[in-house]
């Protein structure tokens, strides 16, 4: 049925409000009819319904477990770091000569909430790297990463590889001895790479030494780079995942020859 | 997978799709279960543990042991084996991690059989045993072990005070070159494939030192960057190194 | 057709090369044979063709003209802001106490072509603000915004405000003399807003007064909120663009009932 | 536009839209031709005019005149016009651009003629008219007006040299606060709604002017926050106040 709902809001500047007196409330829409009108209104110019649709009430296969959620729940844990990071961008001040570590100072000590959001987005890096690595131990265990989703498994890989990069660069951001030290030695080691290994050290510290701008190089990294890459590589991961469907738990077999169990899935 | 297996796959993968239930509300319903639980473990890691800061960052000292987050610490404990056997250093650094990265990423390149039952891979499992059983102990070993970057020496007593501070400040311009991965300055560094420096000072004048710093042989990377821009620091350098006899 | 191409990587791997010694370069490929196997290889996995297809070889209607290349001009001038913005994040310290200014400094003085890419940022901005109202007024003449695409101007706007906001926020972060006094009056005037005023102002400058976290705050706003909000805004206005078409010059008419142009339009 | 209109629209489109090029590569040639121009034209500006920096920002000064960027003068002009006129003073600042903002927001919601060529539109062409006039001609004002925050007095020659240190640094505050949006002081500031203030100093000794700070009559904001947050700020306040004698 195309019926093309009015435009929901100025309901006063209808030129011709259909049959008036006709019926007492006529013009009143009840709240669940006002709803239903706006979310036809915005359908009919996006056609986002048959998408949603799509994402929603399709399929997955049967005998999925718990061992399913831990690629949501590592999606979660990156919100969470998404959500408590931009908090703790609004105080933090990148700067090595009096900024970086008092302005952490400032957030543990005298900003509302401030020690529980920071603790949150440290120990929120710990539980998405191990929500991770069990995603990737179901994934290996159940042979989920052969065809047709070796593509799934490289972003997946890539996905790894960047969150362990958000881990090593925000570990100087709070610059006390702890982080300094770690991230020396870790440039270090870097820097004795093969080929690209001396390049990416010198763009880490902006420059042959750490200095004053290695804060920024690290925070732009850390806030800049790799998140738009991730929220890019999290899209496509999720749209092979949606398309390609989820792989059902490889213990699960369809009995080709048996009749019973053919006509019960044509009840289903 | 040649194509009849690929075929086979695809279409008893669709009849199980069709066998299951819709992704929303029941797949929804678990994953909204599991978030619930991750932003609580997370929020209660907080609340045990919260974020404390240790003491400021200070550049001046050496004596600090870099400890990298947990989730690191098998990446450093690897690089410190390697570093150990001077045959592998070259290429102990980056080389090892960056090997394991590209055997992951072409997993299933490499991997085509279309077996999916982990019981029936008998290569795949215990790959998958050894490689947590590695990363478990590399991890414990890891968190063990101290610094591969400072510097555990004092000034010799005979010293004068602008000698004992050029010392210390060469000490810590060696720790953060990364000179131990090669050599070996008393107790501290690796043995090898460098010479060892313990006694430099009386084999070798300053000005010959300088000049191996900036013209080395080989495996060993010029300091010449360091003289040009930092001539300070390259001179803190050369006067540890001439003072150690 | 339904060929299933073989992974391109690890050729030697294979178990069964076909025909051996049958043809002498049977196995190898051509530089272009190789190319397209490989986008078949993608192809089958993320099924990107059909939507491709459809981005690239949907039809724009007869008589467009170089008014409706300000869009896409608008989106490019973005794109150029955030390659530049993340050019100067790699070297910006927002600390008012002595680091912001003096990286401005450092990126105008001593940074290769950082004075280039500064001034590019700058008056990128204005280039934007211009091309958004000129795209705007395109809009509004030739009545594109009325039905179906009132939602694609309503996300226009916002579009608007969120650039202004990004003007207006880093307006602030060179933190000289002129950059710190408007943003004072700026903010003041803010506050005297109706309803949220007070609390946007005391949002904005992270307390009652200019201090050591304002700056951080309105980076992260400028870094941050804003260009995430954009982001997600454009995606949402192409797609919207891409799903309506884009509309016709309001003079071209189709002439209903003259029977050559019929024959001609079945021609075409 | 009623259910006809919008039917008779969406099948003239479609025979319009299938009469045209596809986008690619026709429409993308142009795209990228301006895009290229986008370009060159921000490079060329980059070269002509640079990003030069000011003197570094000085919050102890009340002398420098604010200067957004140039697309907000027509904004600044607005508020400066309205703040004149103590009616609209209440609502003039964010009120006007959010009705205005308000406004462009429901354009399609106000016009909803299936007319689309703009000179049949008479009433949107005048406003479109209007509104390019109006902007530019606030635009170009609003870039020569002064401060709306600035105090420009100079202290009294009578004043101990700590008087005149307080009466500075009160200035910066009545600056900084925007008192001059409701008050007059001197040759600064809006007659209205506010009393002026040139001479309060002589009619209220400093505790009434520090109470009524504090506890302000219904439109004032209060200064309570100030006070508590940075007494010297406020004392300041106070202390130039009752200066003006």
């Amino acid at each position: 049925m195309p019926r093309l709902p009015a435009p929901p809001l100025p309901k006063v500047l209808q030129p011709k409000p259909p049959r008036p007196g006709d019926e007492e409330n006529g013009n009143v829409l009840s709240p669940v009819e006002a709803g239903i009108t706006v979310v036809d209104w915005l359908d009919e110019r996006t056609s986002l319904s048959p998408g949603l649709r799509w994402l929603l009430w399709r399929k997955v296969p049967r005998g999925i477990n718990w061992a399913y959620t831990l690629g949501s729940a590592t999606l979660f844990a990156f919100l969470s770091q998404a959500v408590t990071g931009v908090f703790l961008a609004m105080y933090y001040r990148p700067d090595p000569a009096g900024g970086a570590y008092e302005s952490m100072r400032y957030i543990n000590d005298d900003v509302f909430l401030g020690k529980f959001v920071h603790g949150m987005h440290k120990w929120g890096a710990s539980v998405m790297v191990i929500l991770i690595f069990l995603h990737m131990g179901r994934v290996f265990l159940y042979g989920a990463y052969k065809y047709p989703r070796e593509l799934t498994w490289i972003i997946g890989v890539t996905l790894l590889i960047l969150t362990l990069m958000m881990g090593f660069t925000g570990y100087l951001l709070p610059f006390d001895q702890k982080a300094y030290w770690a991230s020396v030695v870790g440039v270090n080691i870097n820097s004795g790479g093969p080929f690209i290994g001396p390049f990416l050290s010198d763009f880490l510290r902006a420059g042959p030494e750490f200095g004053a701008t290695t804060l920024s190089r690290f925070y732009a990294i850390h806030m800049l780079l790799i998140p738009g890459a991730i929220i890019a590589l999290i899209g496509l991961h999720l749209y092979l995942v949606t398309k390609l469907g989820i792989t059902a738990p490889p213990w699960i077999k369809v009995d080709n020859g048996s009749e019973p169990d053919l006509v019960q899935r044509t009840e289903a | 997978m040649n194509q009849a297996e690929k075929e086979t796959y695809l279409r008893e993968y669709s009849i199980l799709k069709n066998e299951g239930k819709p992704f929303f509300p029941y797949a929804v319903a678990k994953d909204s279960i599991m978030a619930a639980i991750v932003i609580f473990v997370i929020m209660f890691l907080s609340l045990m543990f919260g974020a404390e800061l240790g003491p400021k960052a200070d550049p001046t000292t050496t004596t600090y042991v870099p400890r990298p987050d947990w989730y690191f610490f098998f990446l450093f404990e690897v690089l410190r084996v390697m570093k150990n056997v001077p045959v592998f250093t070259p290429m102990a650094t980056i080389g090892v991690p960056t090997i394991c990265m590209i055997l992951l990423f072409l997993l299933p390149f490499y991997d085509r059989s279309p077996e999916r039952r982990i019981e029936r891979r008998p290569v795949a499992l215990s790959a998958a045993i050894f490689t947590i059983a590695a990363m478990a102990y590399l991890t414990y070993s890891g968190a063990n072990t101290g610094s591969p970057n400072s510097v555990d020496m004092k000034p010799p007593a005979n010293l004068t005070a602008a000698q004992k501070q050029t010392f210390t400040a060469g000490a810590l311009v060696v720790g953060q070159s990364g000179c131990l991965a090669c050599h070996v300055i008393g107790s501290n560094g690796n043995n090898g494939p460098g010479p060892p420096l313990t006694k430099i000072g009386s084999k070798l004048p300053p000005a010959a030192i300088a000049s191996t710093l900036v013209n080395p042989t080989a495996p060993m990377p010029s300091f010449k960057s360091l003289a040009q821009q930092t001539p300070q620091k390259f001179q803190n350098l050369v006067g540890f190194l001439s003072l150690l006899q």
